[in-house]
């Protein structure tokens, strides 16, 4: 049984880890940066330690000070959240040398299916469907224009150690494949320092789909109700839902079925998401997640189920208390409030928060590390806070999600609280099941009293 | 709950108020808004008089914030009580030794002279041994952690008083 | 189908009320008093009307001018809430009269469960067993001690049209009978304006289980799982939970059977709550409150169901998405956070909230009329804040509620929240089943660190 | 939670009355806002009085608090702006008419003098005709309500210059 956590993240996601540490009677350890003195994770922890200056890479990236710090508060695993450490394969590395149990997968597991091309390998070994493409890596024009004249155009050239649109290139046509090559090779060699890349179909209209997993790494598995994330701007996700709306049973089975299979073949442990794209009715697999999600109250609100006390149940040797597929009960949403100005082209917002309070009553959930007087600092991501609302139909979730949306009073600083109130007033939204140019697709006007709606620009709506 | 080193010890006689005027002087002084100070268990606050927008009481989650014990207070122990002297502070998290291994004498002792680049002490991360150089030559007038005890980073070592 | 409600009440469960309007896309009216014109449910609401000075008698229980309040703004419903006019029948006949819609039970059946002795008759009507003692009315200190020779000692006089424990004596032997009959009576007369007592066999060691129940009118009706709300404090409940726990099966069912027979038998419309003691493994009716509770939020959690869109359903003559009886899911639990000062007798506590942080995360509600800056007036009552935590056991959700009453930041005020975590310290409590002595056999003392524990008296707890 | 720990540690040692004391003539000569000491379990805050409590900004649940409609503003019709004249109130909820019966004239008009206790108007509250009477001699300066539309209580109905 783990004694105690150290938890190494901040914001909300640290709370998040905290909370169920303290609920489980597990001790929490935080680590801060000197800009984050002030913080409620630092605060609410059982200790905390210090690990460095502001900068991630000198302190949330900092795997000496961070492994330093578990040592001297005799913690016996790390939690890492999601984003810093929570997928870097060596961390966890480190942490088993050091006899500290990560809570996540094996460095193995990260390192296998954090690379693009080797978790493509995966899935084609245990018969996932995957976007038909290149047979692993691309290493030339040349190669790419192979792929293309047996799958045809267009085609989306992607980097192999990839995220977030980076590396990433449209071919519509063999004459674009030199150029797009060179520059996608060469932004993925910036921006991951690996300039991998391969290719796949372009797939268009297409929807975001995703399923949670817990796995106790000695064959017990749990599948919950798939996810729809599809509400993105530039790749980031803004909207999230569950169960997709729309979704025919067989996808929604099949997508299940193929994320049970994965984990199965990969002698999983913990909590992870397989991500699909859905188009045309078929799925593909894209890349598994080997970690807490940002959308993970989604599934916990639908299902009941409290997948980061399951996490922590794992790591312990205690094993999960769900099994098998979990059913949906209503529909959840969560809506990302993050420090942008939707007015402004998402400027990033920093400076203090001068009041919150945030929204209350039946079926509304508020993950946030925020309170009056708290500085949004400029070094770390733009998320200020999770909303999520819970209710018996997706229409209902909805009424809920503008109720608190509307009651939510962060004043201080700009948020993407407007544009959800725009996005929830969309026709095409509100029917369901819009791909993931949804955003992209769409301009931001104001309607003259202050509120946001969204424009289509021309192009028909999904 | 408990205080986890030397420091916090500090001060079970009497309230502080030498250092309390002292600091009202430096606020009316220096013009600044507010000044406070906290060691270990001891905190004294100095504010001018508001003139723009009131601070935001900080976030009290019940009882259990104050509770929180930590291994050190790096940010809180400001250099302005140290009014001449510099500070040196860890820049690694890590175990804190005086001396190069055990059975040996400490690298320094308060009331020894040192000089720019003189190793103060070792902080130990991940079995690394990084040796503390001093940043300013002057006296050791203060060691302000304890051996073979865990520090932050940024948490303060030794005060100097520089050589004028 | 109702289109615009005016909400009569303040505080928090104004908010309640106008959420659920707000979800249901129903239009809300708040009425204030001039006290309250910085409140939430006046700037959350879609219309509002001041309606009186401070003083509740000249405002929120000003009839004419609510009434006036409804016609103005063409409301054609009004929801009382809880506490003012919701179980005034008199409101609810002048409401009939002038054709608004009162959301609740008619005023024929206000009156007849408002009244004790004649709710009493109704009971034992439709077979469901009552507390022995006298039938009907006690109009002399004679006829107390004839129900004495019958049922024996001690015996309990109540107020008629009572509550909160005004009017009430026990007598212990029958040369107590004089005494406590002058008292009591005389007591019931100044607290109700009438005097009518009658006289139950006292028990001790006794459970407050209550049952919450929904019905249409015509005919549908169900049932939830049962609350136990023994832990008071001088006859007002502080913490209420939902399933009871440790209450064998047949009592469980048996007292559900009884409030779905006198509910039928009463034609009942809309929420109301039966309420029973539980002693010595017997249940007996006490009375039934024909409103909204303030505990409602701990079956919402428990079962999913929102009692208050229900009620909105209900008078909307749309009818119940619910019948019959409602399964538990999991365990949850409210603690009352109220403007008193636990450590200084209860004093009620008024003036700015200076800084105000709910808590967050999984399993927890707050519902609340708070924010940072609003003066807490010493006009009405000191309820700040109900937190109600939701989990899958009875014990994960007192570790929820301990982690969630420790996050919970409110500055300005004393409040019960610290009581709240001594409560969830105590042994007996943590096993379950405490009778509502629980609190005055104890006594709160500090801890020496600045938090507070209950230490029993001597009496053995129960 | 913030509790005033001074008393509550009265007993155990006694206050430190001296000790305050001498924060308080510290406070009062050095004039500065606040002092706070906090010493293991003892706290001890002196502040200055407050020159102008600092608001709180108002609560803004989104956009639409800002778009309450509402049958009148009372509380925002500032009696300042009004210099020296006297605000009628509606002292009920109802409707407000100018004249004792359709078809009849109003009981006054901007520019009438009027005695105290002279019928201004009449707030219909259901179905009671409750006559307004002037409770100030004066001129009738403004008209603040509308005919047969709604009024709150405390709403301003008339601003009547009164006789000097």
């Amino acid at each position: 049984m783990i004694g105690k956590v150290l938890v190494a993240n901040r914001g909300e996601v640290a709370l998040r880890v905290i909370r169920a540490c303290r609920e489980l009677g597990i001790r929490s350890v935080a680590v801060y940066s000197t800009a984050d003195t002030d913080s409620l994770h630092r605060l609410l922890a059982d200790e905390a330690v210090c690990i460095g200056p502001p900068s991630p890479a000198s302190s949330y990236l900092n795997v000496p000070a961070i492994i330093s710090a578990a040592e001297l508060t005799g913690a016996d695993a790390i939690h890492p959240g999601y984003g810093f450490l929570a997928e870097n394969a060596r961390f966890a590395e480190i942490c088993e040398a050091c006899n500290i149990k990560f809570v996540g997968p094996s460095s193995r597991t990260i390192a296998l299916m954090g690379d693009k091309a080797s978790a493509r390998e995966v899935a084609v070994m245990t018969g996932v469907p995957i976007t038909p493409g290149s047979d692993g890596l691309c290493r030339s024009a040349r190669e790419v224009g192979r792929v293309g004249a047996e799958i045809g155009y267009p085609l989306v050239i992607k980097a192999s150690a990839g995220g977030g649109g980076k590396g990433m290139r449209v071919v519509r046509s063999e004459d674009e494949i030199e150029a797009a090559y060179t520059s996608a090779s060469r932004e993925a060699g910036a921006a991951f320092g690996d300039g991998s890349v391969y290719v796949e179909r372009y797939l268009q209209e297409l929807r975001h789909i995703e399923v949670q997993v817990l796995a106790d790494g000695r064959g017990g598995t749990a599948t919950f109700p798939e996810r729809d994330c599809s509400i993105q701007r530039r790749y980031q996700k803004l909207v999230e839902e569950s169960p997709a709306p729309g979704l025919p049973e067989d996808a929604r089975e099949g997508m299940k079925a193929a994320a049970a299979t994965l984990v199965e073949h990969l002698g999983y442990e913990g909590a992870g998401t397989v991500e699909f794209v859905y188009a045309g009715g078929e799925f593909y697999f894209i890349e598994m997640n080997t970690r807490l999600q940002v959308e993970h109250p989604v599934t916990e609100m639908v299902t009941g189920v409290d997948l980061v006390a399951e996490q922590l149940g794992v790591a312990s040797g205690e094993g999960l208390s769900v099994a098998g597929d979990a059913p949906a009960r209503g529909h959840a949403m969560e809506f990302r409030i993050n420090a942008e100005d939707p007015r402004r082209g998402f400027l990033p917002q920093t400076g203090p928060v001068e009041f919150y309070t945030p929204p209350g009553g039946p079926g509304v959930r508020v993950d946030s590390h925020l309170y009056a007087g708290f500085k949004v600092a400029p070094y770390y991501d733009s998320l200020l806070a999770k909303l999520i609302v819970h209710a018996k139909t997706r229409e209902a979730a909805m009424r809920r999600g503008a109720r608190a949306l509307d009651e939510f009073a962060l004043v201080g600083l700009e948020t993407t609280q407007p544009l959800h109130l725009a996005i929830l007033e969309d026709e095409a939204f509100r029917r369901g099941g819009v791909s993931t140019g949804f955003l992209a697709e769409r301009e931001l006007r104001s309607d003259g009293r202050g509120l946001l709606r969204l424009v289509a620009d021309g192009r028909p709506s999904a | 709950m408990s205080d986890s080193g030397s420091t916090r010890e500090h001060s079970k006689a009497g309230l502080p108020l030498d250092d309390v005027g002292r600091l009202v002087e430096l606020l009316a002084e220096s013009g600044v808004g507010e000044i406070r100070v906290r060691q270990g268990e001891l905190e004294i606050t100095v504010k001018a008089k508001a003139e723009a927008p009131a601070e935001q009481p900080a976030p009290q989650a019940a009882a259990r914030v104050e509770a929180v014990p930590e291994v050190g207070a790096p940010a809180e122990l400001p250099a302005e009580r140290n009014g001449d002297l510099h500070m040196v502070r860890s820049p690694v998290v890590g175990t804190f030794y005086r001396a190069p291994a055990p059975g040996e004498g400490p690298y320094v002792e308060v009331g020894d002279r040192v000089k720019v680049g003189q190793t103060l002490c070792i902080v130990e991360a991940m079995k690394l041994m990084n040796e503390i150089p001093a940043d300013s030559s002057g006296e050791i007038v203060e060691i302000l952690a304890e051996n073979a005890k865990g520090v932050e980073y940024d948490q303060p070592l030794f005060n100097i008083r520089p050589e004028v």
